[in-house]
């Protein structure tokens, strides 16, 4: 067994009224994924400023992930297109900075689709994990 | 040579999205040379998009149809008929041996007044 | 810094199991600001409220965690219970460490490796917390309905039946919309003047509820529950209140050659106008760009006869401004232009017509009293093409056409085609269609009757080209079950014109702030669970604005429609969503950039003199946000460039706290 | 006004009268048309196909040339003007096909930039046909003359943009600027059945005979085109009535006819 495997540090942004619900509804059928997700909510995903983003890589985190309602679904009618274009910019800056692209990723979970929470989660931290941790943007001086 | 391939060389040959198809059958009601096909122009896109290929091929109404572009400029859903047909048409021709038109054909087509835009026409829509 | 309290819930086992909710409260314990720390059995409970409530007088605590179940589950009951220990309830903060830690993860160090991160995270956010009040707004107890036609008709009765009063608002010189110009209705076949008219009499003798036709929106200020909207009346040349409807005007009127727009140009009217015959309000009109003496003062007939006095030529336009709690639209639609389908002829035929335009051919007060008859010469059609879907089913970036279904087509055309053989056996009737859709209560039943009972001849398949010739219509066309090309020659040709939203709607939503989607339809704000309701707090959506509908469904979404202003109206105060987005003005440049991303107008910009640090002062363009509009999405608050805009309740630091407090 | 001209092969020929009333008329109303030094035959049909480069090239030398003379490209042939604005089309919406036929270019590539003109649409866009009415010397008043479009001059409407391709004006507008009057009739825009004569006379035989009778039921006494092979199938399959090019019909109004002839 191999010690001191290496845990990836995972923040989620979910959007209060499908994601966040629809992580909810994966804890309801107890639909297993790594400990390593921790989870902030946000009333929509337009909510997630880009800075956010930016503070969780400089402070260690390994991975970033916003999730919404699915276009078209939106709470507040238009959110989740905001913040696939603002996404878009920002992840095509942070490829552009050596962060790897599969370190950051949009997706739409809507409130029933517990499963695909689940699956996006599971698939997330593989993908992580295997990249290892994240040095780029990690500022130094916030390590322990 | 699978269907498959077949039907990928026309999609990308015709850039036309056959699963657009809403199968309203506009294309062959306006269609000016339905009474000659065998298969009419809302079966070309049906039978491209079933990787049906090969009757199409085979089929003299590859010849029939008259470029008039009446099915595309009436198609609801932007399909373009027509140039599904042109696709299949192609490759039926584009094989050596497969012209459809022959210059010794030429002396019965013509008259006195046989416009040079008919030949040269006939031979681009036919021969290769 | 806050003094926090934080209170760990086993729930049974079910976090208990998998995280050591001990160990959880311990590590807590150590946090900034933690002045409290415990666990419990069920928090939710009783006791465990009562724990709570103890903890905040025993330790003077300002701040609450509650580490549980989701905050979709049990926020509300801790809030209450802070709001019962005298705490403002958003000092409340969950980490939900049983749906998002015990229940997907299966060991327990991790597990509670993670409710402790999740613990901090919420007690970063609740030192940062500040108390959160919801605003309150007074309602002004009157609604306005924009359009007159069944949606608003049906809206505006249901609204005054409840008390309120309402106004209509309606562009055209009566009410009655598209039903009055219907000849029979589907499935039942009663005619629509005699279900219809009855109601627009009830408007009528309503006394809670006012008609302002010929009148349109100019300007809407202000937001739920105070609205501000200026209605422009149109002058009319007649003065509503002392025309009595006689009609004498209209027989004495020399100018009879206006195209008659309520029979769709198929006769015509008198510069001076009613009409028909049960108008609301049963008022006359002058036509000004039709009527002699206004276009150039000669004339003046129509006031020698008018026994009343009420032809005034000097009226104007007239700007009435009114208060109103809620707005429902119902501006209704239209079928769309024919200009761009000239293979079927339209343009060239007078007997290639649109099916409103059989409707009133077939109407009993229409321009052929009822009779079928062809426009261009007045005798019986023996073959009558119905074609469907001219205009609807388009690909999206068609140049002609809808993308959408219209809905109402595949009904009416059975209908008309099913009148046809009732009245005129002798009539052949070919109906082409790419789909029959009737999915509604009896409607397949009625479509079957069509082909069964009286043999309309359905036609799987699209008309391609339309050639009048002589007196004939030849028509070709698919029949692709048979997979032959038709060639029929038609007396008579009526075209499904797709529909589409008034020209009037966007306008409209621009001043309503109200959203639209690509075809101009009003969106709601939820396609499922508030399909009535526009996403812009008090405004309504009645009938085809939001989508194409037939007569039933519009009546149920105008009753619904109605309900919901009801509701509104019933409040005497509005209660808002504290968690709404606010402008620090000392930071804020006024660059619109907020505004441009708020899809609920709840931005807007006002001039606000500072005090410099020379003493002297400075006029700046701020930003503010109006409370009672905002939903609190927080998009602005990511567009705003200098970060003037932030969430409560949400804010750029307290999220920054969660995001440092996790990756630790 | 000068314009770049590309005559086209039966222009040369069969249809020698199409070309030399355009260029009579043309200079009566004050535009030169400049003949191509080097065209090639277009190929009578555009091949709708995407990986098509060769039979395309003669057009965008074309269209190259007239860039190069900073004059719009103007064609009378139906068929040489839709091989040519869809090859155009081709160039300005399809990168892929730009960069193939450029690597045979010899200086300088080409990019779509040409503005492409019917013979027609020069009348309407650049003299503009009030002016036409006002350089009209014989008028064709009292004449009920039919246009026939075919198929070319109109569709695809995307690429063409000519007029509405369901119910077209401008050779309308033509007639009644000529003086006469324009018979409206359905099949105007239905197709003749073009090269299908070579294959299958028997379907332009019935095309044909379907538009004739349709135009004389609307009450035509002569039809105009612009495309020689609508007119020899119209001709050739029983017009009862005379089709002849609007260019003729153009010389004629403008009384330059009869120099024609000379």
């Amino acid at each position: 067994m191999q010690v001191n495997e290496y845990k990836p540090l995972i923040v989620a942004f979910c959007c209060n009224w499908c994601s966040y619900a629809g992580a909810d509804l994966a804890g309801n059928n107890r639909l297993a994924y790594p400990a390593d997700v921790k989870i902030i909510r946000v009333p929509c995903s337009c909510r997630v400023n880009p800075m956010f983003i930016l503070r969780a890589f400089q402070r260690g985190a390994d991975g970033v992930i916003i999730c919404g309602c699915h276009p078209g679904d939106c709470h507040y009618t238009s959110g989740n297109y905001y913040t696939r274009r603002r996404m878009a910019a920002l992840f095509s800056m942070l490829d552009f900075l050596g962060i790897e692209r599969e370190r950051t990723r949009v997706e739409w979970v809507s409130a029933a689709e517990g499963a695909k929470f689940a699956a996006t989660m599971n698939d997330f931290v593989e993908k992580v994990t295997a990249l290892g941790e994240n040095k780029r943007l990690e500022d130094l001086r916030c390590k322990k | 040579m699978n269907n498959k391939y077949l039907q990928e060389e026309i999609v990308r040959i015709s850039g036309v999205n056959v699963s657009k198809c809403m199968r309203c059958g506009k294309c062959s009601a306006t269609c000016p040379a339905y009474d000659e096909m065998e298969y009419h122009p809302h079966q070309f896109v049906n039978m491209v998009e079933n990787g049906e290929i090969e009757p199409l091929l085979n089929s003299e109404s590859l010849y029939k149809c008259l470029s008039c572009f009446a099915c595309i400029d009436r198609c609801p859903r932007g399909v373009q008929p027509a140039k599904v047909v042109e696709a299949v048409r192609l490759t039926a021709i584009r094989k050596q041996g497969n012209n459809h038109l022959k210059a010794d054909d030429i002396p019965a087509i013509i008259d006195d007044e046989t416009p040079q835009q008919l030949l040269v026409s006939a031979f681009r829509k036919y021969t290769k | 810094m806050q003094r926090v309290g934080v209170f760990v819930c086993w729930c049974g086992s079910n976090i208990a199991g998998t995280v050591d909710v001990k160990a959880v409260a311990e590590a807590l314990k150590s946090e900034p600001g933690v002045v409290f720390s415990t666990d419990y059995q069920y928090m939710c409970s009783q006791a465990g409220q009562d724990m709570i409530k103890n903890a905040v007088k025993e330790h003077n605590l300002t701040g609450i965690v509650v580490c549980s179940c989701s905050p979709r589950m049990h926020e509300a009951t801790f809030r209450k219970t802070a709001a019962a220990a005298g705490l403002n309830p958003y000092m409340v903060e969950i980490a939900n460490i049983r749906e998002q830690c015990s229940w997907v993860h299966k060991d327990m160090l991790s597990g509670t490796e993670k409710a402790i991160i999740l613990g901090k995270a919420a007690v970063a956010k609740v030192n940062l917390n500040a108390p959160l009040t919801p605003g309150e707004s007074p309602v002004t107890k009157r609604a306005l309905v924009i359009g007159g036609g069944i949606a608003g008709i049906q809206t505006a009765l249901d609204i005054a039946d409840a008390g309120f009063p309402v106004d209509i608002v309606e562009k055209k010189p009566t009410i009655g919309g598209k039903m009055a110009q219907l000849d029979k209705t589907f499935p039942t076949l009663d005619c629509a003047a005699c279900i219809l008219t009855p109601k627009m009499v009830d408007v009528a003798q309503n006394d809670k509820i006012r008609i302002f036709s010929y009148s349109e929106v100019t300007d809407v200020q202000g937001f739920v529950g105070n609205f501000d909207v200026t209605i422009k009346k149109n002058a009319r040349y007649v003065k509503e209140d002392i025309c009595t409807g006689c009609g004498a005007c209209v027989d004495k009127c020399p100018m009879k050659r206006i195209p008659n727009e309520f029979n769709l140009g198929m006769d015509n009217r008198p510069a001076i106008y009613i009409p028909f015959a049960q108008a609301v309000p049963k008022v006359a009109t002058i036509d000004p760009n039709a009527c002699n003496m206004l276009k150039n003062g000669k004339c003046g007939l129509c006031a020698k006869v008018c026994t009343a006095g009420a032809i005034d030529y000097t009226q104007k336009d007239e700007y009435i401004e009114e208060k109103y709690g809620a707005i429902v639209v119902a501006t209704g639609f239209n079928p769309i232009s024919m200009d761009k389908f000239d293979e079927f002829a339209y343009s060239q035929s007078k007997d290639v017509i649109t099916s409103l335009e059989f409707e009133r051919l077939t109407n009993a007060a229409g321009p052929s009293a009822g009779k079928l008859l062809r426009p261009s010469d007045g005798e019986h059609p023996h073959t009558i093409v119905f074609v469907q879907c001219v205009g609807s089913r388009c690909e999206s970036c068609a140049e002609k056409g809808k993308e959408y279904c219209s809905k109402i087509c595949c009904m009416y055309t059975a209908k008309h085609a099913m009148l046809t053989r009732d009245k005129y056996p002798d009539t052949e009737v070919y109906v082409f269609y790419i789909d029959v859709r009737t999915p509604g209560k009896n409607f397949d039943e009625f479509y079957r009757r069509a082909v069964e009972e009286y043999g309309v001849k359905y036609v799987k398949g699209m008309v391609g080209k339309i050639t009048p010739e002589g007196k004939k219509l030849k028509v070709q066309a698919s029949d692709l079950l048979a997979n032959k090309q038709l060639h029929i020659d038609a007396d008579l040709v009526v075209l499904a014109a797709a529909i589409e939203p008034d020209k009037s709607a966007r306008p409209l939503a621009t001043m309503l702030t109200a959203s639209m989607d690509t075809n101009d339809f009003f969106t709601e704000a939820h396609p499922k669970l508030r399909p009535v309701e526009s996403p812009t707090a008090g405004v309504f959506l009645s009938g085809a604005c939001q989508g194409p509908k037939d007569i039933p469904e519009t009546v149920s979404q105008a009753g619904a429609a109605a309900s919901k202003v009801i509701g509104l109206l019933a409040k005497d105060k509005l209660t808002g969503n504290p968690c709404v987005a606010g402008s620090n003005e000392l930071i804020c440049n006024g660059c619109s950039s907020c505004a441009n991303v708020c899809p609920y107008g709840a931005i807007s910009y006002e001039d606000k003199e500072f005090r410099m640090p020379d003493r002297t002062t400075k006029v700046r363009r701020i930003a503010v946000v109006n409370p009672a509009v905002c939903q609190g999405c927080g998009a602005c608050t990511v567009t705003c460039p200098s970060g003037a805009m932030d969430l409560k309740g949400f804010a750029n630091l307290q999220i920054m706290a969660e995001v440092d407090a996790i990756c630790k | 006004m000068k314009v770049t001209y590309f005559p086209g092969c039966t222009l040369k020929n069969k249809a020698k009268d199409l070309d030399l009333y355009a260029y009579k008329s043309a200079e009566a109303l004050g535009v030169t048309l400049e003949e191509i030094e080097d065209w090639q035959c277009c190929g009578g049909v555009f091949t709708t196909a995407n990986d098509e480069v060769a039979t395309k090239l003669s057009s965008v030398r074309a269209l190259k040339y007239a860039v190069d003379k900073n004059q719009p490209l103007v064609t009378v042939c139906s068929a040489c003007h839709n091989v040519i604005k869809q090859t155009n089309h081709a160039v300005q919406t399809n990168s892929q096909f730009a960069d193939k036929v450029n690597r045979y270019m010899a200086d300088g590539s080409y990019n779509g930039e040409a503005e492409v003109y019917h013979y027609l649409e020069m009348l309407r866009d650049l003299v503009g046909f009030d002016k036409l009415k006002e350089s009209v010397v014989n008028s064709l008043k009292g004449k009920k003359i039919a246009a026939y479009y075919g198929c070319l001059l109109l569709r695809p409407n995307s690429v063409m943009r000519m007029d509405d391709p369901e119910n077209p004006t401008i050779m309308e507008d033509f007639i009644k600027a000529l003086g006469a009057d324009a018979v409206v009739y359905a099949k105007r825009n239905e197709c003749c059945g073009g090269y299908i004569s070579a294959e299958s006379p028997e379907t332009a035989k019935k095309n044909s005979q379907a538009i004739i009778n349709n135009a004389k039921a609307q009450g035509a006494e002569m039809i105009i085109t612009a495309c020689p092979l609508c007119k020899y199938n119209l001709v050739n399959n029983g017009a009862d009535i005379p089709v002849v090019y609007f260019t003729e019909l153009l010389a004629e109004a403008l009384g330059v006819k009869e120099d024609t002839n000379e």
